[in-house]
């Protein structure tokens, strides 16, 4: 019963990708409406609330105090963790990190911070004693399709809006977080035997392989993962690196405007 | 309860340091529908605090052991976000939580008319986004704000209050500070139009007449967020019809 | 089938109910027979077995020396623990920690937190440096009914007869704990419509919501507790409220006989 | 075993520190029907040692899996209460515990006549209350009162004992000292009657001939506890008939 | 990807430390039917990294809820031996672990034909016993040559390989100091024949360019890994015959 | 259906026990061959592979620093554990580790600990301070029967290869670890009704309990363990007692040899 509408579901989506449509009307690259809200959490030191269509993810970033690492005594770190909890969806059950709330707190970690937009040496408070850790939490609570790029998204806009909390812990004033780029995900969808970008609910339940593609500010790739079952050729990667360019450069605006308010 | 400081927490013109009446509580705002994915949805601010809830179901209860032949069973879950307080707070299994989670769940199916869907689950999602003492309460009443707008019968609109003692007063509505260095704090599901009690927690001190005299508190600012709530569903309704 | 015994189960609670009786025979605010012994177990610094009617519990008391949080550098802890372990009735199950053995533990932790019995000041060692953190662990035996009043009174009463090992832990003399105070637990169930005191194993298999009061030395309420499914009204709680008052301090009574020995 | 420091755990007369003779064992008492709410159950005193079981069963086996066609499976929780020893032991999962109640287990099995009920399965709950050296035989000793307390038919009552090694003399009953200073520890489920051995483990260094030695002694001392065991277990019957 | 250090990875003659070309990979040697007890297995050396796989079913897919109607799902368990690296790892649950085990699970579903077995389970171990920077690669070559072992048809064998960059260069298939101190790691699943991408996964900073030759060292070593898997399967059926 | 055939192979087991007979051909108390191979795992300080027949297990030695206990300030601590994961047989299930896998663990500890082969005083570093923790993982890659023997012997090899890898942790030069014996596991099965030595994957699947024997280089006895359901006699055991003194004393002899090479 249950694999009845997605067989059908995705006879439907063959039937329009063959004349390059969508469920939703949206052309093959364009995305949803993105909405982008920050500081709207008030116990996080950072915060940023996402919605892509009916997705709502919420991010927040708190800070520790911890010692380094021995073999890295100036460094600070950075975690950033994804939950996948019953709230977003009636797919999710309770339990243990499911193997998908892992896999997605990971590829947006990645993304972040192989982008080298935190320099872990300005994480130090005293070498070999004291530096920062940052957290970001990640939280989603509708899942309606693409919740990846939704994350990645919450992540980086409330990292950047982070205020280091020196004065509560005590070692000085409270500063501004540096954070040096805006790493953005884009995330891409096989529906129909051809990939689209920003896949809804439906095309992800009738869909199959995604490869989730982070860029940094020049465009150089920070992070890729691809998920599910399925191939792709050289030549179809090379489309959605082409596509995955200019949505990120769309989304990295999206950032800096809501930051110029 | 802390109740080990000295702390002042009354000014001298009779008032909370927060300005508040000693039976005065703090703002809410209720709306509901928030969330897309679920069959029904809340979002509640107390205060300083916001918790959201979603309904799922009813459902086929599985697995099979935790079905009721009588009646649906309702599975709550009570969760606070990591970046939901002043120290993070680490995800995973946590006490706190399922005692919560257990206890409310009891009050939503003294409330809801579970005979309705018999052997069905029915799933409520608490999360709490951020936390300034009153979480337990906002929750209940979020998770009830939720269940009516997924359409899910009740037999009234339970809400979540709470009264206390600060300073050997009783007051309504503690905030953080009150909690932290308060003497009682007394958390109730409040049914207002049956004037009954789903849910009951409390610890610290009180004496009969304190109880009696907080319990009284609660049941007014019950009456309040009552009205609130009817109001959001009322909205909604407006902006499906328009 | 297993719900057809509660069913005719509960028509008959009803029946009785009805008539102002008991399944047992019992008074609606009787209690069954209550035993109470201390130091009965050998390696624990404080001990106490509580039989009630065939619900038996043991509570023993240990000790640890522990570092006192930055922001309270007088203070010890207190910590109380219940397991609803497989021996006690072919009901329970093994594994983790049930909601139902959590909230058994918290609701007795509270009462005797809140009541002040225990003075955290009374639990410092150093300042800044060493306090004595007291763990109670409560052990059900045997549930025939009311296994919350049985594992309050055995905390409590095995409390109360702690001896600080601080010679073993070479931080001085052993000495008595100071307890102030003998904070007791009433537990209350709906049965047949109406609210019963000490439920036995049959009332609480066919019985509605229960209401867990405990109570200080002055009558004061130190922690309350509703479980189960179930609502009521202000005017009977008033009502057992008032029982619970005589029935705290009849075993408050108990416990002092017990040490007068 | 310790074995590691220069402790002496004999005296001068040749008795122990306790003034027992090398074969002599610890005062061993037994109850059975001790606990309510369960089928059968037993407590057992050895030495300063507490254990009390739990039976239930024969009941359906589930889930599925376990079950065995030809006969019942038995299920043996081995737990030590957190107040049982000197430090306070954390509830929950160990190591030391699982292995023993596997073992605990199989040894039941190999004495209960388990082809009598096809598809069930039999719980038996060992809780240690105070321990010093010898609970896992006087948990053994325990379960098997409880199993004939509740009236399931057995090959002969398994008794649980141990031996082992001080100061290069093999003594029977190992106590907490004999158990931190000594070399061996023989710990055994022994029938009796019929002169098997359903449960075995050792540690330590002992000779061939030691070894022998320490069984003999192993199988005295369970004859002894055996017509304890049958005299508790006529007393009840007594107490039932009276 | 480290790169924090000013560590040196290129030597004057533009070769790397361990003396091979930019292009030029590690040793890599494979034999299949190394473990007895499974139905496919196979061990890959490559360079010091060591990876064992084995092969079990297909078999009927349990719990049903994983089942799939109309194909067989493969059930991946990576796992890192605590012995595999220079600080022991502590065994059981390791968030990196679950990612790399889903993550080839669901590479080696695109190249299984998978449609020959509705709702049943094939089950793959990648054991890691010494690892040394492109483990998961290592093991992916394991699986798939454990998976031919078994007699499972595939559409192609996949291999797993990785390239990267140090130093500003592209390069094949990195070390362990190159993993630690270089700027990319691209490592990837590579279906030499169709010519096409099963897994793939990055970290670093690269530019298009970058990526785009990094790739092509990827199907490059892919195709000779390929060559000497094909020969270790045909070795072991000529022993077969034999 | 499951059950089926081992009922039938029982009856065959039987069959062949009367007659003195084994199912591959082999005398009451023979072995199967045995391989031993060390120092094979790249990244492990001592190493060992084992084979018996088709068995096979690998043993890994790692070495850690660590405080050592209060009331023993100068001895460091050995820890041996055993991983049954399901690489090594269809039967064997993912998931937390089963009792089967803690049994075979702590069985095969014991043997190396109580042979008394390591001398704790030999792993302190800095009396009070730092002491050297052993830790021997094993393995088990193909479970074709008696993986007690593999594992014990795999373990011991393994750590009489052991290199402390004193300069890693730059407290010293490294050096050959000192271990002061081999102590070798004899394991029997009962198999139609009479024991035999090193069990077959067939025999242990129709076979009974089955008991493990670690003995020391003087033949004293250093751990014992009966496992599975049922029953032997005093002279049963007296039989194989003494079958694995020459058993013990071959296989030692292999590692010698081994160690000669």
């Amino acid at each position: 019963m249950v694999e009845l509408v997605p067989s059908l579901l995705r006879q439907e989506l063959g039937r329009l990708a063959a004349v390059d449509e969508r469920l939703d009307g949206r052309g093959r690259w364009e995305g949803r409406g993105v909405t982008l809200e920050t500081n709207c959490l008030y116990n996080a030191e950072g915060s940023a609330k996402v919605t892509i269509g009916g997705t709502i993810v919420y991010a927040g970033v708190k800070f520790e105090i911890r010692a380094p690492w021995p073999d890295r005594p100036t460094q600070g770190s950075l975690m950033c963790g994804a939950e996948l909890r019953p709230v977003a969806h009636v797919k999710y059950e309770p339990g243990p990190p499911s193997p998908e709330s892992i896999e997605l707190g990971r590829v947006v970690d990645r993304g972040i911070r192989e982008s080298g937009c935190i320099d872990m040496d300005d994480l130090c408070i005293v070498p070999g004693e004291k530096v920062w850790g940052i957290m970001i939490d990640i939280h989603v609570l509708s899942d309606q399709g693409n919740i990846f790029d939704a994350c990645g998204l919450a992540a980086i806009a409330a990292l950047r809006t982070a205020i280091v909390p020196a004065q509560r812990f005590d070692v000085g004033e409270d500063y501004t977080l540096k954070v040096n780029g805006t790493p953005i995900m884009a995330s891409f969808t096989r529906v129909g035997g051809r990939f689209i970008y920003d896949p809804s609910e439906q095309e992800e339940l009738g869909g199959d392989e995604r490869i989730h593609i982070t860029l940094g500010d020049e465009g150089h790739v920070h992070s890729l993962q691809k998920g599910l079952k399925g191939v792709f050729t050289p030549a179809e990667f090379a489309e959605i690196f082409e596509v995955a360019q200019q949505r990120c450069a769309e989304l990295r605006n999206l950032v800096a405007e809501q930051e110029g308010n | 309860m802390g109740g080990y400081g000295d702390v002042q927490l009354l000014r001298e013109d009779g008032k909370r340091l927060d300005g508040r009446a000693l039976d005065e509580m703090r703002p809410v705002s209720i709306e509901v529908g928030v969330l897309p994915a679920a069959q029904g949805s809340a979002m509640v601010t107390h205060g300083l605090n916001v918790a959201v809830a979603a309904v799922y179901g009813p459902m086929e209860a599985h697995p099979r052991k935790i079905q009721r032949q009588d009646r649906a069973v309702i599975d709550v879950r009570y969760n606070m976000a990591p970046f939901s307080t002043s120290d993070r707070i680490r995800p995973g299994f946590n006490r706190r939580s399922q005692e919560i989670s257990k206890v409310t769940a009891e009050a939503l199916e003294s409330v809801v008319l579970v005979e309705l869907y018999p052997r069905s689950k029915i799933r409520v999602e608490i999360e709490i986004l951020a936390a300034e003492a009153g979480t337990r309460c906002a929750g209940i009443t979020a998770a009830t704000a939720a269940l009516a707008d997924a359409g899910i019968p009740m037999r009234d609109l339970m809400i979540g209050v709470a009264s206390g003692k600060i300073e050997n007063i009783v007051v309504l509505d503690l905030d953080k500070a009150e909690d932290n260095y308060g003497q009682a704090d007394l958390p109730a599901g409040i049914l207002p139009n049956t004037g009954e009690i789903a849910f009951l927690q409390m610890d610290g001190d009180l004496s009969p007449d304190e109880f009696n005299l907080a319990m009284e508190y609660n049941f007014k600012a019950a009456r309040e967020i009552h009205d609130i709530m009817v109001n959001a569903l009322k909205q909604k309704q407006q902006r499906g019809e328009a």
